[in-house]
């Protein structure tokens, strides 16, 4: 059921489900069985609440700092739902549903945020900042863009070792400015590799807008600069995203190489905690994104199939409330990273210079508090 | 005289450089309507429009690439990098471009460029919201670099740097933006490049610091004074050019010299410092001079105070050099 | 006299002269007076008989190394001459002629090959890494692709304080793979900047040919991803260079935004005198693009003209080569710099720690001879 | 045993990493059938193939975010940076990528991956082909910094770096590339990180150097010696781990101490080494300890000798420490 033409101008948009839920083409419609669709609606439902919740817990002081995903879960939740197990994801720090997808503990999720001793990441990351190894997930890290070569790099050594698996790497509209979008992509076409280059156009970073990034209409068109397929979806459509990834997951997986797919989409809120959009932003543009909500689309299209009616809700809402109670109530009984874990993990083994620091700081580990 | 934070004394130098030189131009990402993610530039758009304030696109590399053009062309543009964890992306065009362009060209060129960019921990910021990488830029010939500790000299130190005929790094302590009150001058005023301020006179030790950390410096010496230490406090103020002589002055007097920053420790300024004062005033020494850093880790985010220089710390090494 | 359209496609190449000397397209004939005609033939054989000379004398141990633009004369004379004098070119290392025709003194440049005191640059750079102020030439540094957001930045410094100029930056083939290239462009884009960004393709970038730079056909279609026109042309056409980087700068001059050119070329020699291509290149390849030669075409259109003729071919190059000896024979004769300028410019003033290394290094003046 | 010269050794390391494991693929600018500009790779293509030699696009971010993304897959990648002067394009992804992934992962996630390029001046290589950046590196938490000066080093150390789980910057002094011969085995031998080389016993003088500058050191010594000044040469090898022991034990005998590198003084590893000297044998000190480095300007073309330190202001700094 492949897509018959690469899509790239702005009216062109890749959309398979109405906001009625109903089907606009049929073609075009992923199989997706029902316990799949069970459970990216749960994941939905998760990372939604999560966010909420954790949003809320910043604003009382319980967490230091929150960016979240609102508006734009179905982007990375049905392009990582494309994906085989056996493929590697390198996020940008707006897309826990795609971790949660790959296994990341709700538990370390939200031990990550409070940066406890219970985190993977040692209490080391900024919130959203977090690596999920087992599920092929790799780290966050703040600095915008630089996922970007490294996914068409480790794609190029699976390609190297006859390993038949896909990268797919989540950047920003933001991210497209950078230089190591341009090198990633254009190595991407010069070696014909495995990517999936997913563009999550919010439009904006931070408060610029997505007419200050570029000077061209759609993010998708500047695949054509690098000899790589450029792909144009409503991300607000799960069952469009899943198509358009799916489509191009194969492809790479063919050695037909990578594609650009550019998921648009809307930033239903601040960038993070730490930012006030009033100052910048017209607020009636998040009213005009509302009804395009991907979370009530999809309930509609589950409607419409005849899964969702009003007790799979209140199972589905009761359940994760639970979970992510019990989540929080666990992470928050947790303490602090011990303090001479800072000097591990610089290496593999402990250098001597860093022996010598660490015993240095033991002698002050009575700061262990923080001051706030 | 009103009393101002540092923010509000950095607005102020801005405002007042656009307003008598409109070849002053500033740009970066954020830097327009929001007036920067900590509002540094707030209100500039405003009063000086989109030309002068310019919102940028997401790139380092580009944003100063850009600004070295708009210098060599004959304006005066501030580059704002929205925090100097991100400012490696235009690595290339500061070390091989911006800081060789007047010598490669025999002196034909010069780039007038500030880059403004807030540095250093403290406020649960990360791995990249928390770096202090003054020691690269300092190792890199061509370029000045400077580190204000409070807001009367963060005004008079960004007033003097667009006074520079030469790229200057202006590296802004963000822990303190809001934290470091203080008079500041409604007038112009620039604080000449190279010259050190001894914010304490002392005759027992010499504790040599800038930016944030000088406030915790203060704290130290007040604790060490109460422990009969007398401490000689020296904010550097400006790295490139070092005042020197203000520094072998003190030791010379003292006797005893503590280096504190926060950047990670080896290959640090305070390694400089050090070496300057062996070279300088080594038969002065009366003890080994001590470094207080930050460690050479990536920097933390839940243990960011085990990893900062704590007044505990500084004091420690105060008394280990006194009583050596 | 508007070239209809972009073009950009591999076969769409805009050609003026036929190989012949004759003309292809009338319409796209730029008007050019016969003082500069005789003019740019004046340029096109000095440059390529500097080239030549310093060339020999490299072999000859009288000239550590050099670079040389055999072959590309006409891309980089048409385009430079397409300017006004007002307009500023930004270089890369292989466009001498620029140079010459923005009044660079051609014992200036020998001095710059030779490193000595009468250099401009102080005898601080190597060989083809020169600036010149006074020719609105800026400086020539060996990074790849640093000049590009450069010459953005500096044509948005003119378009804010509405001064109606014009930049041209030069760069090859592999500099179109770098981050800058696309910050360049891309700024450009977004900005309206009055940039033309000049593609010299000459297929090579040392030993990696055009095909591992990008997977796309064509330089020039890499301006659809900024929002920028993109066109191809005949690099070795000098009237052709001439109309499209003319039309290039009308459209910046007027507001409408920056061009990216890809002037087509061969690279008819070595990348420089380090370089061996036996190593790599097949050299049938150089065979095939001779009666391409640049000069040739311009003379066969000049005859056409009933400009150029034996007498006319005779006068140029004595002329030339008196001036290439009496240049050279006046720059060997000049000593090196003075050590003690080895710590002027690095800043405007005299830093204190420079002049005491500067008094430091007085110690040892009388190492002021190479040791080669 | 053969007699080999710099790039004959590291070739045929890369080679015998190859054969060993076919996880090793090296990639860069013109490292395929050139051979690399300097002929490092010269015949690996022909051996192993354009899947493991690989020309890249002319991109140093692309390269070595690439192959961070390889080593992450669980390739042992080599990347050239054809100079080090052009490492600055790569200089985010080295430093906040490369250098920070297994700390910010918690450790989940290594990235082994080896970095060669030549550095240094003396080919007359002007601003852009001769600079020194090693002090960027080693200020740098997260990353090993190597630089051999032999062939027989060059051979052990590059073998030794395939072996490490982390990331290391292996800098080639390319100025005797050729010029450096020795014996080398054929079999493979690895020397290990973190253990300096005291190429000349002696007691009055400490001499650290590393790199081409060593060459400069051991023909400085010999000089002293004849004026009657007795020096031990130590060849640091490995900076990042650094042997700071042998540097110690040496010091505490002699008593006086000189650091020779070419790279600019101010912040460079020099200081380091005598800020370290200060905490760890300031009792011993019997002298202020020298620097003899390039100066803090860029890099000359023309009087590439007046910067380099010559054997002449080696041996002025050994005397002037002797004769303290
Ligand atoms: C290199 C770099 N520069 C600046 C920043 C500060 N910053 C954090 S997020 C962001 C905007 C990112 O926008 P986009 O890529 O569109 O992603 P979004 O946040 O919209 O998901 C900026 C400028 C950064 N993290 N890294
Ligand atoms: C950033 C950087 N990387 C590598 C080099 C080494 N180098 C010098 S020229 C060159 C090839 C340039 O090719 P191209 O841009 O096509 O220009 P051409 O030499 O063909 O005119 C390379 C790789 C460099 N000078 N700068
Ligand atoms: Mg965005
Ligand atoms: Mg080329």
């Amino acid at each position: 059921m492949a897509i018959k033409s690469d899509v790239r101008t702005e009216e062109n948009l890749i959309q398979v489900v109405r906001d009625d839920g109903t089907v606009l083409d049929k073609k075009l419609e992923p199989e997706i069985g029902e316990a799949d669709l069970k459970r990216l609606y749960y994941h939905m439902v998760l990372t939604r609440a999560v966010d909420d919740r954790l949003l809320r817990m910043q604003r009382q002081g319980r967490v230091g700092f929150y960016i979240s995903s609102l508006g734009e879960e179905a982007a990375h939740l049905g392009s990582a739902f494309a994906l085989k197990t056996e493929d590697w994801i390198f996020p940008q720090y707006r897309e826990p549903g795609a971790a949660f997808l790959r296994g990341y503990p709700l538990l370390k999720y939200v031990c990550q945020i409070l940066g406890n001793s219970g985190d993977l990441m040692k209490g080391r990351q900024m919130p959203n900042h977090y690596a999920y190894k087992p599920g092929r997930y790799l780290s966050v890290s703040s600095p915008v863009g630089t996922q970007i070569p490294q996914a068409a790099g480790f794609a190029w050594g699976a390609k190297i070792r006859k390993e038949k698996i896909v990268t797919l790497v989540y950047f920003g509209d933001g991210a497209t400015s950078q230089g190591d979008f341009h090198m990633g992509l254009n190595f991407a076409g010069v070696f014909t590799l495995p990517t999936i280059f997913f563009c999550k156009n919010n439009q904006w970073a931070i408060s610029v807008p997505l007419s200050r990034q570029t000077a061209v209409p759609t993010i998708a068109q500047k695949a054509a600069a690098y000899g790589i397929r450029g792909v144009r979806v409503d991300g607000n459509d799960l069952l469009a995203v899943v198509q358009v990834t799916r489509e191009a997951a194969e492809r790479a997986r063919e050695g037909e190489g990578a594609t650009l797919i550019e998921a648009v989409t809307y930033r239903m809120g601040a960038h993070s905690t730490s930012d006030d959009p009033r100052i910048y932003a017209d607020e009636s543009k998040i009213e005009q994104w509302k009804p395009k909500d991907p979370l009530v689309r999809f309930q509609k299209y589950l409607a419409v199939k005849g899964i969702w009616n009003a007790a799979f809700e209140k199972e589905m809402t009761e359940k994760v409330q639970e979970e992510v109670t019990k989540a929080i109530q666990e992470a928050e009984k947790l303490p602090s990273p011990a303090p001479e874990t800072l000097f591990d993990d610089v290496y593999a083994e402990l250098l001597p210079h860093l022996k010598e620091q660490r015993e240095e700081a033991a002698q002050f580990k009575h700061l262990g508090k923080h001051k706030e | 005289m009103p009393t101002v934070n540092m923010i509000q004394a950095l607005n102020d130098a801005i405002r007042s450089a656009m307003r008598k030189d409109d070849r002053v131009v500033i740009l970066g990402e954020d830097v327009g309507k929001l007036g920067g993610v900590f509002r540094v530039t707030t209100g500039l758009m405003d009063e000086f429009g989109g030309d002068r304030v310019i919102d940028t696109p997401l790139a380092e590399g580009g944003i100063i690439g850009a600004a070295i053009g708009m210098a060599l062309y004959g304006l005066r543009p501030i580059a704002e990098i929205q925090f100097s964890d991100f400012i490696y992306p235009a690595f290339d065009q500061i070390v091989n471009e911006l800081a060789k362009y007047r010598y490669r060209s025999g002196g034909q060129y010069g780039c007038p460029l500030v880059i403004r960019t807030p540095s250093g921990g403290g406020i649960k910021g990360g791995l990249y919201h928390s770096q202090s990488p003054e020691a690269y830029f300092i190792h890199t010939a061509g370029l000045k670099v400077v580190m204000p500790s409070n807001p009367y000299d963060a005004k008079g130190m960004l007033l003097a740097a667009m006074l520079q005929e030469d790229p200057v790094i202006f590296f802004e302590p963000k822990r303190i933006y809001r934290a470091a009150k203080g008079e500041v001058p409604e007038k112009e005023y620039a604080i000449e490049f190279g010259k050190a301020n001894v914010i304490r006179q002392g005759t027992q030790v010499t504790l040599l610091s800038y930016g944030a950390m000088v406030v915790e410096a203060a704290q130290a010496a007040e604790k060490a004074a109460a422990e009969g230490i007398d401490v000689e406090v020296i904010d550097l103020r400006s790295l490139v050019p070092l005042d020197i002589e203000t520094v072998i002055r003190s030791v010379q007097k003292t006797g005893r010299v503590v280096v504190l920053n926060e950047a990670p420790k080896t290959c640090g300024f305070a390694a400089e410092l050090i070496a300057l004062v062996n070279e300088k005033a080594f038969l002065h020494l009366q003890a080994p001079p001590l470094r207080v850093t930050g460690y050479d880790t990536p920097f933390p985010y839940s243990l960011e105070h085990q990893y900062l220089p704590s007044v505990e710390r500084i004091l420690k090494a105060l008394k280990d050099t006194a009583h050596f």
